[in-house]
């Protein structure tokens, strides 16, 4: 019953699903609907929900989230696509100091379910102002929510739990995997915020990656198998917030090591932080130093061959590992 | 420099109009006199100390926050700034829950944990504070865009001052409110300044919200801001066309704060004469006297005022002697289960 | 819905205009044809793959660049869009430099790092291509105070979508701009589409960038950005204009894109009959047949037609060519001391 | 020849001896010239240096910040003033996405000799929006620098440095050291970004500092010595970018022990990248888990009890650093 279909493909499903769920889950962007997104992975929604429910906007950043937060504390769910996380930046004000903090700030009076879809992260050959991997500006925001898959299923059903939570939830989709393909299964999917999935098993080291990150891990792994003996336990975050310690430490205890592997340029990215509490809460039970694998603290290059040569690549994790595993 | 004199009669201004009736004529001084004397007494308790991180008043200026209030019916919702109270109380808070946030105390709307920047009462359609310029008129338009979606015939007001209409999110939610016909009305109160900077000295028209209507398709719409009925007027006019589909409306109030920005800033940096001149045109007063020409009796005014005294002296209490939050509560409403937790 | 039909006479419109001397013509003719050449070779290696991440070209549009370049002078600052290939090349900087970028080359302008979107010659005051809408008018701002602040004659021009009409950031320059009378031309290319929606659907006036001058207190200037005098004379008006401290100026030219909004996009969002009535419109082979009947001779524009194809080609070559970057050098010049370490 | 003076007062002391040696060097900002600044910071520079290099802006933070860009990229220095650290998200755009960059796409074509300063960190009970400490979200942009420093004399001789700099500095001024008073030498300040300062010597542990923790650490510090006899060498960060991690990471090598102070809310602030570089390259040298000490992951309340309670203090100082060194 099982179905193969794209990354992109996943994120008109997910919108889908949920809009024909819940009559308040509207969807709202630049290019959104009458083009199906520039990226095509709306394609279709426009003609089923119609233009009330699938709206294009103005370029107009902090009046597309403005929308959606006065939508979601007044009775609707809406979900708002900002074309490229880079843009996130333009209304960042909204994101970081509005809808994070309006619950808190308010003593609970205010719901605000609302997802932010985003398409994130480099390997096009855009350049540094469309290829930034920025999950952790969100992570670092307390009261969002901060999810990103790596594969079709898991793409569908984190996203029919972030619609359907009352917190907002910022959802990046990995660009460099929209083509990309995975099963998914029949009927509804619904998955559960704040879970890490263990994607390999390993007993060496535990390598937590996230998004676009996790395939090269697992590819990562095989070889440190085949070529060098070791065995690497792979987990996907999947949610960076909620985050599922539980989940990675029990593996890092067991292995006794731990690698992260992040698009995010080096400083203060999600691997800081897991590395961080690694360090603190399973420090008894570690042989080896706490390995951070990450873009350079630079921004992206344009060309090709440089972009290639500094984002983590499989070869960089298989290096990496096996040196602190050795 | 600033406009130094009020307009002697700006456009929209209202001497006598026969169509605000006599009850409504009434509950407009109700609320410009609660609004006054609360204010008074907010910046009693922050020379006290006892408002402790900042509060700024819209002591001169509650003619507006009254006159769109008493248009506004229940289920509209209205958006404010940091400059909030008047606002926040013209909707029909509780003065407790509002003094009381002021202090810090648990009995506050928010609990303590938004403060005077930051009055919410959700029930009462009072959707929030804020304190970054211009943050809210997005959001505002977004309420807007919600009651549209969901039909009913819900209003949004959203409140802000001069200088926000020189901030980017001010232009983008004008647009999309236009653009989708939403219904909201936007409130600018031109006080001419912004912290202690006057509006004309950085902007590049003279009206900075009205002289800008056009961009958006919108009506140039200018009040006196120290007339209720002026106000109340131009309001009801919009909020009628907002409510019956016509989309968006942006009204300039003209008006001033009689105090300085915030805390205990005396406003000094601003000309003498100007301050005299609009200290001379200020609200309550002159619609005191309005409405004794139009024949209310002295009495019934002084019973208002009685009874606003007595209110804030109420809520004073209440809020002095509410309890301070319980340390727990800072680690409740972060997520919707009530917690804080980001982890398992 | 957009206009479908390009304005039959849009104002500022000249088709024969005295002012404007031969050897400019014949000038703005080569700059024409040089980027039409160009984009259609940069279109040509995209399809091949040789322009690997995105490309937007400015066909149908040159006449824009072109002709506010030609107002321009040495020393003068140019900022431009993702879609900026024109407005570089317009400004003097070699083919060879911007192909080579185009494809990741260590020859391009900025050695591969920046690409189709972010082309640069500081030499030649080309200041950058930004790729955030709006994003770059405040920054145009910038480099205009400094002009100012230094006391040089030099004037900004910043060119930008109709779609950056719409963001926060063109608010905020354009009154920034005016208060401070800075020498910026601000010049929208409206070109009716954004990437595939129509400018109409999202804007609450016609005209997104002239019918909001007079929020700014400026001139309300629409030109045919088809025409490459009638821009180079609003250009140059504009130009003296903030070059003798008269302020900034806003000019909207309308115009067309011939094909997508990027990459291989074959824009068929857009009605046939505005696509075909807008082709009619053709700048290139209108300018050319108005230089004839001017009594420029075939030969004289056909050699320079050549001349631009061979410098294309030559380009081309040079960029095919080009060493593929150092690897090295995707860690230089994040600091001034060129280098990227942020430890010692 | 010493002098006591304020935080605040060094505010306007840095700027005007930048100002005086360098005719380029320019500031704008809200309110900063003839109020003197909404924290009265800046008084006196309009009188000293004109209306022409001393400029009061409209509120348009995006503006701001592009006029100081666009200056610098052609010969200008500016100063430009972010009036309290919270307001960078409406120009965040500006910040992360443009000044950090720009040098960078254009290979080293322009130069970015600018400095946005602003007031950072809680304690003055503003509520959620006038309180961030987000040092953290300067840290994580390659392409910025960040200063935030703790008392008078480092504040004018490190602005001096950025002023100086060539790259874009961020200078966090931590609004609660405003009142503050410390000792500063006569004549030019002049220091060096990139350098931590030990200010107190230590053998058991090594705290790491910034800002208004410095003070606290110190105070902490003396009472680990009293109460517990733990001696801690306390680290002034100082610089974020670049970090001095010669300096943070002898230190611990010796005393085999880290804790950082740090006021942003948990998840990947400073303290979490610091932490991790010590547990990557202090590994077989550490005898006690890496431990943050930070905000918890919230907005912050306004009320005065609250706020109290969620600021890292001595107590909790004192209390963590002992646990984990006993
Ligand atoms: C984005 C942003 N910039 C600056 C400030 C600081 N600030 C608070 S109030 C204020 C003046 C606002 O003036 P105006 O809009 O006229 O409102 P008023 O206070 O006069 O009611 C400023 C600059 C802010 N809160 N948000
Ligand atoms: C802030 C921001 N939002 C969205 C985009 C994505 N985007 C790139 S080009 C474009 C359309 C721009 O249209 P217009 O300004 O008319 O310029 P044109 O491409 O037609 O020249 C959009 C939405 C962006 N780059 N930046
Ligand atoms: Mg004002
Ligand atoms: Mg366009």
């Amino acid at each position: 019953m099982a179905e193969l279909i794209t990354y992109r493909e996943a994120v008109s499903r997910a919108i889908a699903q949920e809009m024909r769920r819940d009559e308040s889950v509207v969807f709202l962007g630049e290019d959104v609907a009458a083009a199906g997104g520039v990226f095509k992975a709306t394609k279709g929604l426009l003609d089923e929900f119609g233009g009330v429910r699938v709206r294009d906007t103005p370029i107009s950043e902090e009046a597309i989230l403005g929308a959606a937060m006065g939508a979601a504390m007044t009775g609707m769910r809406p979900i708002a696509e900002i074309m490229f996380s880079d843009f996130l930046a333009t209304c960042w004000d909204i994101v970081a100091v509005e809808i994070a903090k309006t619950r808190y700030m308010t003593a609970g009076q205010t719901n605000l379910p609302l997802v932010i879809r985003t398409a994130n992260g480099g390997g096009l050959r855009f350049g540094a102002q469309h290829s930034q991997a920025v999950e952790n500006w969100a992570m670092m925001i307390p009261g969002l929510k901060v999810v990103a898959p790596s594969n079709p299923a898991d793409l569908i059903g984190l996203f029919a739990a972030a619609v359907r939570s009352d917190d907002p939830v910022m959802f990046f989709e990995q660009k460099s995997l929209y083509p990309t393909k995975g099963e998914i299964p029949a009927g509804e999917i619904v998955d559960e915020l704040g879970t890490a999935k263990v994607v390999r098993k390993g007993d060496d080291v535990t390598v937590v990656a996230l998004a676009s990150m996790v395939p090269r891990a697992v590819d990562a792994a095989e070889r440190l198998q085949s070529e060098h003996g070791i065995s690497a336990e792979v987990i996907d975050v999947r949610s960076l917030v909620p985050l599922d310690t539980r989940t990675i430490l029990s593996s890092v205890s067991r292995t006794s090591r731990l690698a992260t592997v992040e698009e995010n340029p080096r400083l203060c990215g999600w691997g800081a932080e897991v590395v961080s509490i690694a360090g603190e809460e399973c420090f008894w039970d570690l042989d080896a130093p706490l390995t951070r694998i990450t873009t350079p603290h630079i921004p992206l290059p344009s060309s090709d061959s440089l972009e290639d040569e500094v984002l983590p690549s499989v070869q960089r994790i298989v290096e990496t590992v096996a040196k602190m595993t050795g | 420099m600033a406009t130094t004199t009020p307009p002697a009669a700006p456009a929209g201004s209202a001497t006598d109009v026969p169509s605000i009736d006599r009850d409504t004529r009434l509950a407009l001084y109700r609320q410009l006199v609660r609004l006054r004397r609360f204010e008074e007494r907010a910046y009693r308790l922050f020379q006290e100390g006892l408002v402790k991180g900042t509060s700024h008043l819209s002591l001169g200026m509650e003619a507006i926050a009254a006159g769109v209030a008493e248009a506004l019916r229940e289920g509209d919702y209205t958006f404010a700034t940091y400059r909030g109270h008047a606002h926040t109380l013209a909707r029909g808070v509780p003065m407790e829950g509002v003094m009381a946030e002021l202090l810090g105390r648990a009995n506050g709307v928010c609990g303590g944990k938004g403060g005077s920047m930051h009055l919410t009462s959700v029930e009462h359609g009072v959707m929030g504070s804020y304190a970054i310029i211009g943050a809210h008129l997005p959001i505002a338009t977004g309420a807007a865009w919600s009651s549209q979606l969901r039909g009913t015939e819900q209003v949004t007001a959203c409140f802000f001052g001069d200088g926000a209409t020189n901030i980017g999110a001010f232009h983008e939610a004008l647009n999309f409110a236009a653009i989708w016909d939403l219904p909201v009305v936007f409130v600018c109160e031109n006080n001419l300044w912004m912290e202690y900077t006057a509006i004309a000295d950085v902007t590049a028209v003279e009206h900075p919200a009205a002289d800008r209507a056009a961009s958006y398709g919108l009506e140039r719409i200018i009040v006196d801001g120290n007339d209720p009925d002026a106000v109340h007027l131009e309001a009801r006019r919009a909020v009628d066309k907002a409510r019956t589909g016509g989309g968006p409306s942006l009204i300039e109030a003209l008006t001033y704060r009689h105090g300085g920005h915030s805390r205990a800033d005396p406003g000094d940096y601003r000309p003498k004469e100007e301050v005299e001149a609009w200290l001379a045109r200020d609200p309550v007063p002159m619609y005191r006297q309005r409405l004794l020409d139009q024949g209310v009796a002295a009495d019934d005014l002084d019973a208002i005022e009685t009874q606003a005294q007595e209110a804030v002296d109420a809520a004073t209490q209440a809020a002095r002697n509410g309890p301070v939050p319980d340390i727990d509560s800072a680690f409740t409403d972060v997520w919707a289960d009530g917690g804080s937790s980001w982890r398992n």
